[in-house]
C-alpha cells in the first residue's frame, strides 16, 4: 500500500524549510468531522484524509490569496521533493504516454491496485488535436513540444510540472504525480515523450 | 539563462492560433451534446422510480404494518408537496439536521418498524438489486418540481451544518490533493466534455442542485444526492463517505443554500 | 414481479401517438456488478402492442436496446377510450402486459 | 444549421481524427453465449442481413433517420426512423461496431406508420444502419454517431 502521508520524507523536506506555524489549523474542526464521516474502502484508507502541511495550507487559502511567505515556503519545500530521472533520460515512449494520458483510473477504491495508475491528463487538458473529449481545468498543451523545443530548461520545467507542480505554482490544482507516487518514473518519462516527441500526436 | 524573448513571443502566437481552432471545435462539440440531451425529450425513465416510490409510500409494511402517509418531512405529517425544497432542516423528534434520505430512513424505522440496516441493505440500486430509498426519494422529489428552494436555516445546528459543508467543500486531501473546490470552484470549466458547475455561486449551484436526484444514463439508475456525494469522493480517491454523515448533510446544506431561490426540476436526466 | 410500464397513448389528429417506458435491466451478459461478478444476459426479446385486440406493432430486440427501454410509434384507427395493450417477453421467459385507455 | 455542422464534423473526420475513445467496458468483443436467433448472433452487418433474407439493400434518401452526431454516453443513443417508401413493412436497426450488430427490428401492420423512436447502446463511435424492408425490396441509410468518454474517474 502506498503510504501517502510519507511522514518521514515529507517532514524531513519541510523541516528543511520551516512552514509557518498556522499551516496545520484548517477550518473549524473540519478534519475531525471528516474523520467521523468517512470509512475505509479497499485501497482508499482513512489515512488519505490526513492532510499534509501543503494540503492544510492550500485548503485554508482556497479562496483567500496565499500570503507571500507561505507561498515561497511551499514552493521551496516542493522544489526540494523533485527527483530528476535516475538515468538522466527525460523522454520515454510517447505511445505509452498517450495511454497514461487517456487512462482515468488508478487509486480509487473501485480500482484494482495491481493495475498501473492512469494520469487522466485528458480530464483537464487538451493535448492531441485528434481527441475532442478533453477537459479545460488546465491550459491546452497542444503542440507542447513543437512550440517549446527540447532545451534542458524546457525539459526540467515540464518534469517539475509533472513531478510536483507546486514547485512552480504553490497550491496548484495539478496533482503532484511524482511526489505523491501516483505515477512511476517510467510513466513520467513516457508522458514527457507524449508532450515533447515530434512524432507524438500532441505535436501534429 | 531565461527563455529568450523570441521564444516567448512564439509561444504566445502559437497558443493564440491554437485557441482559435480549439474554440471552433469546442462550440460545435458542446452544440452536438446539447442536441443529444434534447433528444430524450420528457421521456425520463426516472418516472419508473417515481411510480414505484408512490406505491411504497402508500403500502402498509414492516412489523407495524403501516404505510408512510404519516411521515413528516418538515411540512407536517404526510405533506410531500414542496417538502424537498425546504430540506435539509432540523427535526425536533430526531434532534438532528436531516436531508431527505435520512429523514425517509427515520420514517421507515419509526412508523413501519423496519430496521435501518434492512431498509438500507440496497442503498443504491444496481440492475436487479432495486433500492427502495431511491424510489421513495424520486417520488418525494418530483412533488417539489417547480417549487423555489427555500431553507429554514434558523436553527444553530442548521447554520453549523452549512459551515461544515463550506469547510469540507475546500478540504484538499488524498493522493491527488483534490477537494470539491478543485473542480467546482471556477466558472466555465469541464472534465473531458463534462461541464462543471461552479457550486460556490448561486447560478452554478442552481444549475446543479435543481436537477438532482437524476436518472444517470451511463448506469441506467436513478441516483440521489447522497450517492452523488459519495461517488464524487470516490473519484477524489478518498475513502467512502458514510450515508447520512455530518459531512454528507453539511455539503448538501451548503449546496442547497447556495442554490436557494432556484426552481426545482428534479428528478432530472444526466449523462 | 416486474414494475409496470409507463404508457402514454393519445389521439393526435387522425393518429394515435404512443410513448412507452419499460422497466427492464437489458443486461448484455458483458457487465460486471459492483462486486466484480459478471451479470448474466437478461434482456427483452419480443414486444407486441394491440389496440382493442388489433395488432398495431411487433418488435424483436437484442441486448443492445438501452436499459429501461423507450419505444414510440404511431397508428391510425384508434379512438379516445380504446384499450392499448403492450406486452414484452424476455430471455428469462418473464413476460409483462400493461394496458391503458387512449387519451 | 444541421447540415453545416455535420459537414464541419466530417471535415474534422478527414483531418486524421481518430475515432473518439471507446466507452470503457460496455460491449467488448468477447465471444459469449450468443442469442439463438441467427440475425442477433451475427457479428457483421452482411451476416445479419443474410440471416434475415435481405440481399444488399439500396441506399435511399427516402428514409428520415435522426441520430445525434455526438453521444455523451453510448449507454443510450436516441434514434428516430421514418420511411416514406411505399409498402414499408419493417424497419431494422444495426450498429456496425457493436459485438452483435443487430439491435432491433420493428414490423408495422397496415394502419401503423412506418415510424419508430427508441434508444440503443453504441459500444464505440460507429455507423448505425437503418434498413427498411418494403414490398419492392430493401433500402437503407446510415448515420455516424461519435461516442465520447465522459466523467472524471474515467
Amino acid at each position: 500500500m502506498i503510504s501517502l502521508r510519507l511522514p518521514g520524507v515529507l517532514a524531513a523536506s519541510l523541516l528543511a524549510v520551516s512552514l509557518p506555524l498556522y499551516a496545520a489549523e484548517t477550518a473549524p474542526d473540519a478534519a475531525a468531522a471528516m474523520q467521523r464521516s468517512f470509512e475505509a474502502k479497499k485501497q482508499a484508507g482513512m489515512d488519505r484524509l490526513q492532510q499534509d502541511e501543503v494540503q492544510a495550507l492550500c485548503t485554508r487559502y482556497t479562496t483567500a490569496t496565499l500570503p507571500a511567505e507561505a507561498a515561497s515556503s511551499i514552493q521551496q519545500a516542493s522544489l526540494a521533493t523533485v527527483k530528476p530521472p535516475s538515468d538522466g533520460q527525460y523522454l520515454g515512449d510517447y505511445k505509452a504516454g498517450e495511454q497514461i494520458a487517456q487512462t482515468g483510473t488508478g487509486l480509487q477504491s473501485s480500482d484494482d491496485p495491481a493495475k498501473p495508475n492512469g494520469g487522466n491528463c485528458y480530464a483537464c487538458h487538451q493535448l492531441a488535436a485528434s481527441e475532442l473529449a478533453y477537459g479545460t481545468l488546465g491550459p491546452s498543451l497542444q503542440h507542447y513540444g513543437k512550440l517549446r523545443g527540447q532545451s534542458p530548461e524546457m525539459l526540467a520545467l515540464a518534469w517539475r510540472k509533472l513531478y510536483n507542480a507546486q514547485a512552480d505554482v504553490p497550491c496548484s490544482n495539478m496533482p503532484r504525480f511524482g511526489h505523491q507516487k501516483i505515477l512511476t518514473e517510467q510513466q513520467l518519462k513516457d508522458l514527457m515523450a507524449f508532450l515533447f516527441d515530434p512524432a507524438s500526436p500532441v505535436n501534429q | 539563462m531565461n527563455t529568450p524573448r523570441a521564444t516567448r513571443r512564439a509561444l504566445l502566437v502559437g497558443s493564440l492560433l491554437l485557441l482559435a481552432g480549439a474554440a471552433q471545435a469546442e462550440t460545435s462539440t458542446q452544440d452536438a451534446i446539447a442536441e443529444y440531451r434534447e433528444m430524450f425529450g420528457d421521456d425520463n425513465p426516472a418516472e419508473l422510480w417515481q411510480s414505484r416510490g408512490e406505491a411504497l409510500w402508500h403500502t402498509a409494511r414492516g412489523p407495524k404494518q403501516a404505510n408512510l402517509t404519516a411521515c413528516d418531512l418538515g411540512l407536517g405529517p404526510g405533506v410531500i408537496e414542496g417538502a424537498y425544497a425546504q430540506l435539509p432542516r432540523w427535526f425536533d423528534d430526531t434532534q438532528q439536521v436531516q436531508d431527505l434520505e435520512t429523514r425517509l430512513v427515520s420514517c421507515v424505522t419509526t412508523l413501519q418498524g423496519i430496521p435501518r440496516e434492512e431498509f438500507l441493505k440496497v442503498k443504491f440500486g444496481d440492475g436487479e438489486k432495486k433500492s427502495e430509498l431511491e424510489a421513495l426519494t424520486a417520488y418525494v422529489v418530483a412533488a417539489s418540481r417547480g417549487k423555489p428552494i427555500a431553507l429554514p436555516m434558523q436553527h444553530p445546528a442548521e447554520q453549523a451544518a452549512y459551515a461544515l459543508g463550506k469547510a469540507a467543500f475546500s478540504y484538499r486531501a488524498g493522493p491527488h490533493d483534490f477537494a470539491c473546490a478543485t473542480c467546482h470552484g471556477d466558472a466555465g470549466k469541464r472534465i473531458r466534455l463534462q461541464e462543471l458547475p461552479q457550486l460556490t455561486t448561486a447560478a452554478g449551484a442552481r444549475e446543479a442542485y435543481t436537477y438532482w436526484p437524476a436518472y444517470r444514463i451511463s448506469q441506467g439508475e436513478l441516483r440521489t444526492m447522497e450517492w452523488r456525494l459519495q461517488d464524487c469522493f470516490r473519484q477524489q480517491r478518498l475513502p467512502q463517505l458514510k450515508f447520512g454523515s455530518e459531512v454528507a448533510i453539511g455539503l448538501t446544506m451548503f449546496l442547497a443554500k447556495n442554490a436557494e431561490g432556484g426552481t426545482l426540476a428534479a428528478p432530472g436526466i444526466k449523462r | 414481479m416486474s414494475d409496470p410500464m409507463r404508457i402514454r397513448a393519445a389521439v393526435k389528429g387522425e393518429k394515435v401517438e404512443v410513448k412507452i417506458l419499460m422497466s427492464h435491466v437489458m443486461e448484455t451478459g458483458q457487465r460486471k456488478d459492483a462486486e466484480g461478478a459478471v451479470v448474466p444476459a437478461h434482456y427483452i426479446t419480443k414486444v407486441t402492442a394491440s389496440c382493442n385486440g388489433r395488432d398495431v406493432l411487433s418488435a424483436d430486440w437484442g441486448p443492445s436496446v438501452s436499459k429501461n427501454p423507450y419505444l414510440s410509434f404511431r397508428f391510425k384507427g384508434g379512438a379516445k377510450g380504446d384499450k392499448l395493450k403492450v406486452t414484452w417477453t424476455d430471455t428469462a421467459g418473464d413476460s409483462r402486459s400493461d394496458e391503458v385507455s387512449i387519451g | 444549421m444541421m447540415l453545416a455542422r455535420r459537414r464541419f464534423l466530417q471535415r474534422l473526420g478527414h483531418t486524421g481524427l481518430a475515432a473518439l475513445t471507446i466507452t470503457s467496458g460496455l460491449l467488448p468483443r468477447v465471444v459469449r453465449a450468443a442469442d439463438t436467433r441467427p440475425a442477433f448472433a451475427a457479428e457483421a452487418i452482411a451476416d445479419a442481413l443474410k440471416a434475415l433474407g435481405i440481399a444488399n439493400p439500396t441506399k435511399s434518401d427516402a428514409i428520415r433517420f435522426k441520430a445525434p452526431d455526438i453521444a455523451e454516453n453510448g449507454a443510450a443513443v436516441p434514434v428516430e426512423v421514418e420511411s416514406t417508401l411505399p409498402g414499408t413493412r419493417e424497419i431494422l436497426l444495426l450498429v456496425e461496431k457493436n459485438p452483435h450488430v443487430m439491435s432491433a427490428s420493428f414490423s408495422f401492420p397496415d394502419g401503423t406508420d412506418a415510424y419508430v423512436a427508441t434508444r440503443v447502446k453504441v459500444a464505440e463511435s460507429s455507423l448505425i444502419h437503418a434498413v427498411v424492408k418494403t414490398d419492392a425490396g430493401a433500402f437503407y441509410t446510415d448515420r455516424l454517431v461519435k461516442v465520447t468518454l465522459g466523467g472524471c474517474g474515467g
